[in-house]
């Protein structure tokens, strides 16, 4: 047994690793050479690459952006002797805004843009909570209102009115609520806009529009198409699923049986059956189920049937955050005496929003995605355009050049929105206690 | 259970007791599911009266008080706080929560709001007080448990301490007559133990209408002018403090109490 | 107990219905329950209304009525002259075949790719990543394009099998051919001749069992088919047995037998055997008139939406696995290795176990997604459910109302059957944990 | 049944638009080109139509359609006219309860093949691998055509022409079936047309024609009417660019009917005098809308065959204007 | 750092330190990327020893004693465990592995396993124990730290304290001639602490070599036949417990006792 006494005179200073540690060397073995299987991995991942970018890149290094048809391209190419052919890139020139914006009037189309920017401005106070002001969040709220009407324009008064709505609700509210109690309250409140929408706001818009003419160009809906449709198609039947999403959520939540079975019912409904099915209800028998001579067009009928479509997905990303919240809140809530509007309105969802907001924004990717599907009933989205282009017999025949664009815009966007809301969770999860 | 040394200056003299009742409770049993597990319940609390329960553990001291202010609902039996009766008309229910403050094991704060909005909401939107006086009010009762500095900041900024007083503040701001505890300290550490009780003992000082679930036996001997102790579902034993730490009548109270000191 | 009844004398009142706790959720609910009976009624009356007016009837004997256009992809026997109901059934069989094949190599290619996202090789996870962010940022209905375009593009077509200088030749000893038509395969016969035709076994084959007669449902048993399941049902026992003891023997000595080529053998042999006594052998497929001939064609459609299908789920399905094998915590493997098990048994005793409960729920909710999307079979001309009962038969008889609602009930039905599945599952872990 | 209150006409008129059902892109037909303008041989009905009843040829309001919205959108009401090469049948008549109001191109289902496959007549395609248009009478006629004949086919569905075109170049099928029209339409554009043939064979009778709900006579009389009056402007010589002189006045009274300088026939349909000229002005007479769109002088470089008039052999026979 | 009193019950004497080497460490240097985390390491441990490691948070503590079973790889040096070498020799690691067991600050017990699955897997799937043996090998380790009882509950429903003698037991099945503790009592709530503790000083007086990183200073006084002090990484001051507490040389041992002590 030896002595252990042993005391360090002076301390050692740090050292730089081995250079087999660091540096080029160590970080290819440690990370690309670590063991013989890992090194016949790197060889193949190397190969493969290689194969993929020597297939595509002499194909992508095409100087074809001024062609005006395709034989013109074919020609450019030819001139070139490229053996395995070259996109064929005048399409996108002649046909970007096309893809962009379907047919809306070409001179009009800062309004969608400036819709899409005020989409940022608006949503920035939601999602950056800690970078924008609260205050901010009224202008969310106009821009409900704003954005409907800049897309598709008409009299300034159709969206003041419709914003008059909720105004109208919150007054019946307060009417019924004192007179009749709070449930009957709440459910004047749902009722009295619905009822405004649907009877007054048109005639009584008309009427005021007749004596002080102000508004915009009227731009139909059939204009709308291109990337901006999936879009908008996207944002209208998210921010109204909001709503009902919420609503479906707290009523499969609730203690009242058959409430909350209509709420399953219609939850387990919407996402057992495919989108597809849907929009065929949309084109083909939407009108039917509505009264006789009414006639939505068909990007509403569209648009209704992803909003109710979004709003069983979103009431599932809801309840998860009902669910994540803890039981204590809602006593608590009780106990100080709030009913159970009060307490869902100020307590619950607010806190149970905030967890959900990942999930919404996930949801509304999956959706903007699925939007592509409304070319499977003849609208023009992206993808549907790529029909129609095809049929210019100048383009007749163009495949990789359309696809890949519409590809990349859709890659850039779910991208970049997936990112965030990866973000978002991370931050959440530290937040969260 | 640390049994915390109260210094003795708490003045019990204020403390007056009036013969008005308060909380009336009498023959009340309450089953879950199958478990019955209040049992033929009865008591009589006066106003200004503060009560300390205790009792093992499942003996269903929560769930007395949580029928008192409606989170539980009770099935046989009454029910009567400040002359409501708590029964199926949800209008009494509303009066007597108004009424009735309570403070929780775990605190419950809300935590998207900040300390001062967590007490102006129930006096906001329950009370209809007007924003500028429900805010003067919450700045009051944030000084009265000493952390009126807080007031901006959100719960989760907070100790556990200064967030179990800031739900005692919360609760006041509503200007309940009687408050509930339920194991108020019981998820708090040791330091902080002692800055929750000063808040409820002064609160006892003004003569606030108590009933605490706790296992503060100091606490119970400084404060309480009745103890109660709860085992199965039943009220096993009731008496001064004095007495019922000196002098346990019953055999489960006595085995209990010593469980609790000797450990 | 003593049971303090309710005063007497209190009369019910009319405020009591929402006031009053225990009329207050009936009232909410009668509510309810009246507003949506309402809503049903409306539809209906309108949809009645509308349906008068357009001259049109409900009703299902267009089901009846023979489809009059052909199916290419079918697993029973179909001609033009069978009904729309038949038709219905040959799409129903294909989105299930469809979707079972995607759910699998889904599965197999999310597994992997989720792994080798958490390799240490810095390039193979970088690469699955890419793999990753590119399938699931972009439409599904656009990589089902894509791929049936690469497909048709990249392929040669039949004929460049053809003349004395094929440009291309078949695979894997002149048995598959890879066309843009689609991939050909032998395919199993039995009853195997000889050049004179002389039987080389002691039956020639044992032919069919038509079940159902003539009606829309009916469809062949091929005997054999049966025989083999019967071999193979009684071999994978006898492993099992073998397994058993194997079992038995470790736990009493704690040194495992190797068994795997007896376990192999007793499922291989007899079926072997079988298969040669009845005459099993490959039909090669070949170039015969326009395409080949003999063989399993594979076709295009199906591979098309086979492969965007599965290769976008396994995008999803990859991360659910990183997630849930990054869910346990590195702890776990630590404390494994710590006691000498070996990287590959800590993933199937320690890591896989766990990580399947996190993982399995999600896997499942994406087979539902999948089973969904496969009905964007239309876009390649894969004659699915959407393409046969919600297509061809709604364009030729016009009628959409009852088409398109049997088709959405359909998949209704196939969606609550694998979350009835999912629960059963559910169910089966938590009852593991405590 | 309608009643006059909701006539199409007048609810047209109230909305100063008319809502055309077409194809969602069809090379010559119909197809929206770069700056989003609707140009094609159907389309060219539609803003006749229009022209005629609203006297403004770009009053149109184009829904593009696929072989499965087509009648739904049409019966709903959320098109006011189909024109989209749709075959006149006897079920799409009777059965689904739409009215066809004459034919604008006499079609035919052909097939076109390489030159290289060695095929001269499609009776010679046993077991070719044939790919099709869906939701159309094409697959009907092809099932028909076969069995008929004895001989078997591998169909391909595809949803639109151009994915067709794609499958058919790469030889991923033997054959192409569809209308004759689109078969020529789409080997215009080909890199190499002279590499295909179009077989002689023609299996079916593909009448195309506009058509509108049942029930509507007065509508469909002013649409019926309207494609007449292309078609009898060709026959009796008036063309965009001479109608204006013609519309003074000429001898031949038909003409003078037409134009509206005589009758009343523009009372009679519940429009104005001038209903036909402006129809006619809108994109100029049958043969000259058949030209700018179809005609030999496109890429698409269609014969008029079938189509032309009765008096140079085709069947092109408008009704008298009396 | 609550300082246990330990009872002056642990025998000692039986504690034998015989001459063989178990592990030698020579020159060791380790690098989490470019940070020098261990430097110029070199420790001899004699069969039968019992080491404590001590030091402040970062120091390498946790580093060196998991590069004595290679759950991190060393860079530098030379690392020997009972005549083994650790290399890169898939070999070797594993038979290292073999003979030395590790406990962990947070158990790391196997969820999905009961205590005795846990304790059985490696025995039967690494040594080849036949099952009745292995099984019969887990109670005797699981009575060894006095929990048979709980043989078939899952780890999930024990307490912190039973389930760090799982984790010991579980470590012992193995049989291992070395076992590394890493701060096996920081997770631990005080009253549980004991109870491990114990059954490691159980251990230590049946001969076990034992390298424990701990702050349990009693501990460390009662049972360690060395104190090692680290920091930056480095070996700063080894000695017998009682000099090492008593008199520190160094002015960082010095500093860090004030502080433990202190707290
Ligand atoms: N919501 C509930 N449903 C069913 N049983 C419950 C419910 N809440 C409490 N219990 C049961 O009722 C009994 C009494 O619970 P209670 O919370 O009142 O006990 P306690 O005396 O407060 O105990 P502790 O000191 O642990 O808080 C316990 O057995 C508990 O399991
Ligand atoms: N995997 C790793 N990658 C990079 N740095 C690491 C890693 N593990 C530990 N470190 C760093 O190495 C240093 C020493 O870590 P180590 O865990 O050995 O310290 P310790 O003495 O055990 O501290 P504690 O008392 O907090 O457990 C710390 O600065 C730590 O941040
Ligand atoms: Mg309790
Ligand atoms: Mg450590």
């Amino acid at each position: 047994m030896a002595d252990y006494s042993y005391v360090r005179k002076e301390m050692l200073p740090e050292r730089e690793p081995p250079a087999s540690e660091v540096g080029v060397i160590g970080w290819l073995r440690e990370n690309l050479f670590s063991g013989w299987f890992n090194s016949i991995l790197t060889v193949v991942s190397v190969v493969l690459i290689y194969l993929i970018l020597a297939a595509i890149v002499p194909w992508l290094w095409s100087p074809t952006w001024g062609a005006g048809s395709l034989s013109e391209c074919r020609d450019i190419v030819a001139e070139l002797g490229k053996e395995h052919g070259g996109a064929c890139y005048g399409v996108i020139t002649e046909r970007w805004q096309q893809l962009l914006f379907g047919f809306y009037p070409e001179e009009l189309r800062w309004r969608p843009i400036l819709t899409f920017v005020g989409l940022f401005v608006a949503l920035a106070p939601v999602l950056f909570t800690d970078a924008f002001p609260r205050k901010m969040l009224w202008f969310t709220g106009a821009y409900l209102f704003l954005a409907p009407w800049l897309m598709w324009g008409g009299p300034i008064w159709t969206p003041l009115l419709v914003a008059a709505g909720p105004a109208l609700g919150f007054v019946a509210f307060r009417f019924v609520a004192r007179a009749a109690g709070t449930l009957a309250g709440v459910i004047a409140a749902g009722l009295v806009p619905i009822l405004w929408w649907l009877l007054a706001v048109g005639p009584v818009a008309g009427a005021i529009q007749s004596v002080v003419p102000l508004g915009i160009e009227l731009v139909e809906s059939r204009l709308f198409g291109g990337f901006m449709l999936s879009v908008w198609i996207g944002v209208v039947a998210i921010a109204i699923s909001l709503v009902l999403g919420v609503v479906l959520a707290l009523g499969r939540q609730s203690d009242l049986m058959i409430v909350k079975y209509l709420s399953v019912g219609f939850i387990e409904f919407i996402r057992g059956v495919p989108l597809i099915t849907l929009l065929f209800v949309a084109s083909t028998l939407l009108n039917i189920f509505m009264p006789p001579g009414t006639n939505f067009d068909i990007i509403l009928r569209v648009m209704i049937m992803a909003t109710l479509f979004a709003s069983a997905y979103i009431a599932e990303v809801v309840r998860g955050g009902l669910a994540a919240l803890p039981r204590g809140q809602y006593e608590a809530a009780d106990a100080l005496g709030l009913d159970y509007w009060k307490a869902q309105r100020l307590v619950i969802l607010p806190q149970a929003l905030k967890i959900s907001i990942p999930g919404i924004v996930s949801t509304f990717i999956g959706l903007f995605k699925d939007t592509t599907l409304v070319s499977i009933i003849g609208l023009l989205d992206p993808i549907g355009l790529t029909g129609s282009i095809r049929a210019d017999a100048n383009w007749n025949g163009i495949v990789w050049e359309l696809y890949g664009f519409i590809a990349l815009l859709f890659f850039l966007s779910c991208f970049s929105m997936s990112r965030y809301s990866m973000w978002l969770e991370k931050k959440l999860r530290t937040e969260h206690r | 259970m640390s049994t915390l040394e109260i210094e003795p200056t708490v003045d019990t003299s204020k403390m007056q007791i009036s013969d008005e009742v308060a909380i009336q409770i009498a023959d009340m049993n309450k089953w879950f599911g199958t478990f019955h597990v209040l049992r033929d319940i009865d008591l009589t609390v006066y106003r200004g009266e503060r009560i300390v329960i205790c009792g093992p553990s499942g003996s269903g001291k929560s769930t007395l008080i949580r029928c008192i202010n409606r989170l539980e609902e009770h099935q046989a039996g009454q029910i009567v706080v400040d002359g409501t009766e708590l029964n199926s008309d949800l209008k009494n229910v509303d009066k007597v929560r108004s009424e009735v403050g309570m403070v929780f094991q775990h605190f419950n704060l809300f935590p998207h709001l900040t300390v001062l909005e967590n007490c102006t909401l129930a006096p906001i939107w329950v009370r209809k007080v007007p924003r500028k006086e429900a805010v003067e009010r919450a700045m009051h009762f944030l000084e009265k448990v000493k952390i009126p500095e807080q007031a901006d900041k959100y719960p989760g900024q907070l100790s556990g301490g200064q967030q179990q007083r800031v739900a005692i503040a919360r609760s006041l701001c509503m200007m309940p007559r009687i408050m509930l505890f339920d194991e108020p300290t019981s998820a708090l550490d040791p330091e902080m133990i002692k800055e929750v009780l000063d808040t409820m003992i002064e609160l006892a000082e003004e003569g606030m209408t108590m009933i605490c679930v706790t296992h503060e036996m100091g606490f119970a001997q400084a404060v309480a002018n009745r103890v109660i102790f709860m085992a199965d579902g039943q009220i096993v034993e009731q008496n001064e403090p004095k007495e019922f730490f000196n002098n346990p009548k019953s055999e489960r109270t006595k085995q209990f109490l010593s469980q609790i000191i000797g450990h | 107990m003593t049971t303090v009844t309710q005063p007497e004398g209190r009369s019910f009142r009319l405020s009591m219905l929402i006031y009053d706790s225990r009329y207050r959720s009936a009232t909410i609910q009668i509510v309810a329950l009246i507003g949506f009976l309402l809503l049903i009624g409306w539809l209906v009356s309108n949809t009645a209304q509308n349906l008068a007016t357009l001259g049109k009837s409900v009703g299902f004997g267009f089901l009846g009525e023979p489809a009059g256009y052909d199916i290419n992809q079918r697993l029973l026997d179909y001609d033009s002259r069978d009904t729309h109901a038949r038709a219905g059934l040959i799409g129903l069989l294909n989105t299930l075949l469809v979707a079972v094949a995607g759910c699998v190599l889904a599965t197999i290619v999310g597994v992997i790719v989720g792994v080798l996202r958490l390799s240490n090789n810095w390039l193979v996870a970088r690469l699955m990543t890419v793999y990753v962010e590119m399938f699931r940022n972009v439409p599904v209905l656009l990589w089902i394009v894509f791929s049936m375009a690469i497909l048709i593009e990249t392929l040669p077509p039949p004929s460049a099998f053809r003349g004395d200088e094929p440009s291309a030749s078949m695979l894997v000893g002149d048995s598959v051919a890879l066309t843009n038509r689609g991939i050909y395969v032998p395919e199993p016969l039995f009853g195997r001749v000889d050049e004179e035709g002389n039987a080389l076994s002691w039956r020639q084959g044992l032919g069919d069992v038509h079940l159902f007669g003539d009606s829309w449902i009916r469809f062949d048993v091929s005997l054999e088919l049966i025989v083999i399941l019967a071999t193979l049902i009684a071999g994978i026992m006898v492993s099992g047995l073998i397994k058993t003891r194997a079992d038995r023997i470790q736990n009493a000595t704690g040194l495992r037998p190797t068994t795997w080529y007896w376990r192999a053998g007793v499922i291989i042999v007899p079926t072997a055997i079988v298969l040669w006594l009845m005459g099993f052998y490959l039909g090669k497929p070949e170039l015969r008139g326009f395409n080949f001939g003999g063989g399993t064609h594979l076709r295009n459609s199906f591979i098309a939406l086979w492969l965007a299908l599965s290769l976008y789920t396994a995008a999803f399905i990859a991360e659910i696995v990183r997630g849930g094998i990054l869910a346990i915590s590195k702890g776990q493997t630590e404390a494994a290795a710590a006691l000498g098990i070996r990287p590959r048994r800590i993933m199937s005793l320690v890591i896989l176990p766990q990580a399947l409960r996190v993982i399995i729920p999600p896997l499942i909710s994406q087979y539902l997604n999948l089973t969904k999307n496969s009905s964007l079979a239309i876009a390649v001309g894969y004659m699915d459910l959407t393409g046969t009962l919600m297509g061809i038969t709604l364009n030729q008889t016009g009628r959409e109302l009852e088409a398109v609602m049997m088709t959405m009930l359909i998949y209704l039905g196939i969606s609550l059957l694998i979350s009835a599945g999912m629960n059963v599952y559910n169910n089966s872990v938590k009852l593991k944990e405590r | 049944q309608m009643d006059d209150s909701d006539s199409t006409l007048a609810a047209v008129q109230d909305a100063g638009v008319l809502k055309c059902g077409v194809n969602s892109g069809l090379t010559g037909f119909a197809a929206p080109d770069a700056n989003g303008r609707w140009e094609g041989f159907d389309v060219a009905v539609c803003r006749a139509v229009a022209a005629a009843v609203l006297s403004d040829p770009e009053a149109v309001e184009f829904v593009p359609t696929t072989p499965k919205t087509r009648f739904t959108a049409l019966a709903s009401g959320e098109v006011d006219l189909l024109v989209r090469n749709t075959t006149w049948t006897l079920t799409r008549d009777v059965d689904l309860k739409f009215t066809f109001l004459g034919v604008n191109y006499y079609d035919g289902q052909g097939f076109i093949v390489p030159k290289a496959l060695g095929v001269s007549s499609a009776k010679e395609l046993d077991g070719a691998t044939v790919c099709i248009q869906t939701g159309t009478t094409t697959e009907l006629n092809l099932a028909d055509f076969f069995r008929v004949n004895n001989i078997s086919y591998e169909p391909v569905p595809i949803e639109t022409n151009a994915e067709a075109q794609q499958q058919y170049l790469a030889g991923a099928c033997d054959t192409y079936t569809t209308d004759a029209s689109g078969l020529a339409a789409t080997r215009a554009s080909f890199e190499n047309p002279g590499d295909h043939a179009i077989l002689p064979e023609i299996i079916s009778k593909e009448p195309l024609g506009p058509l509108v709900r049942h029930g509507d006579d007065e509508w469909a009389d002013i649409v019926r009417w309207t494609l007449n009056a292309l078609i009898a402007a060709e026959e009796f010589g008036i063309t965009s660019t001479n109608i204006e002189e013609l519309a003074n006045g000429t001898d031949n009274p038909e003409i003078n009917r037409i134009l509206g300088t005589e009758g009343t026939m523009g009372e009679m349909l519940g429009l104005d005098a001038e209903w036909a000229m402006r129809a006619i002005m809108a994109e100029g007479n049958y043969g000259e809308i058949f030209e700018k769109n179809i005609g030999e002088s496109t890429p698409i470089g269609l014969a008029r065959g079938l189509n032309a008039q009765w008096t140079d052999g085709g069947l092109l026979y408008a009704p008298p204007f009396r």
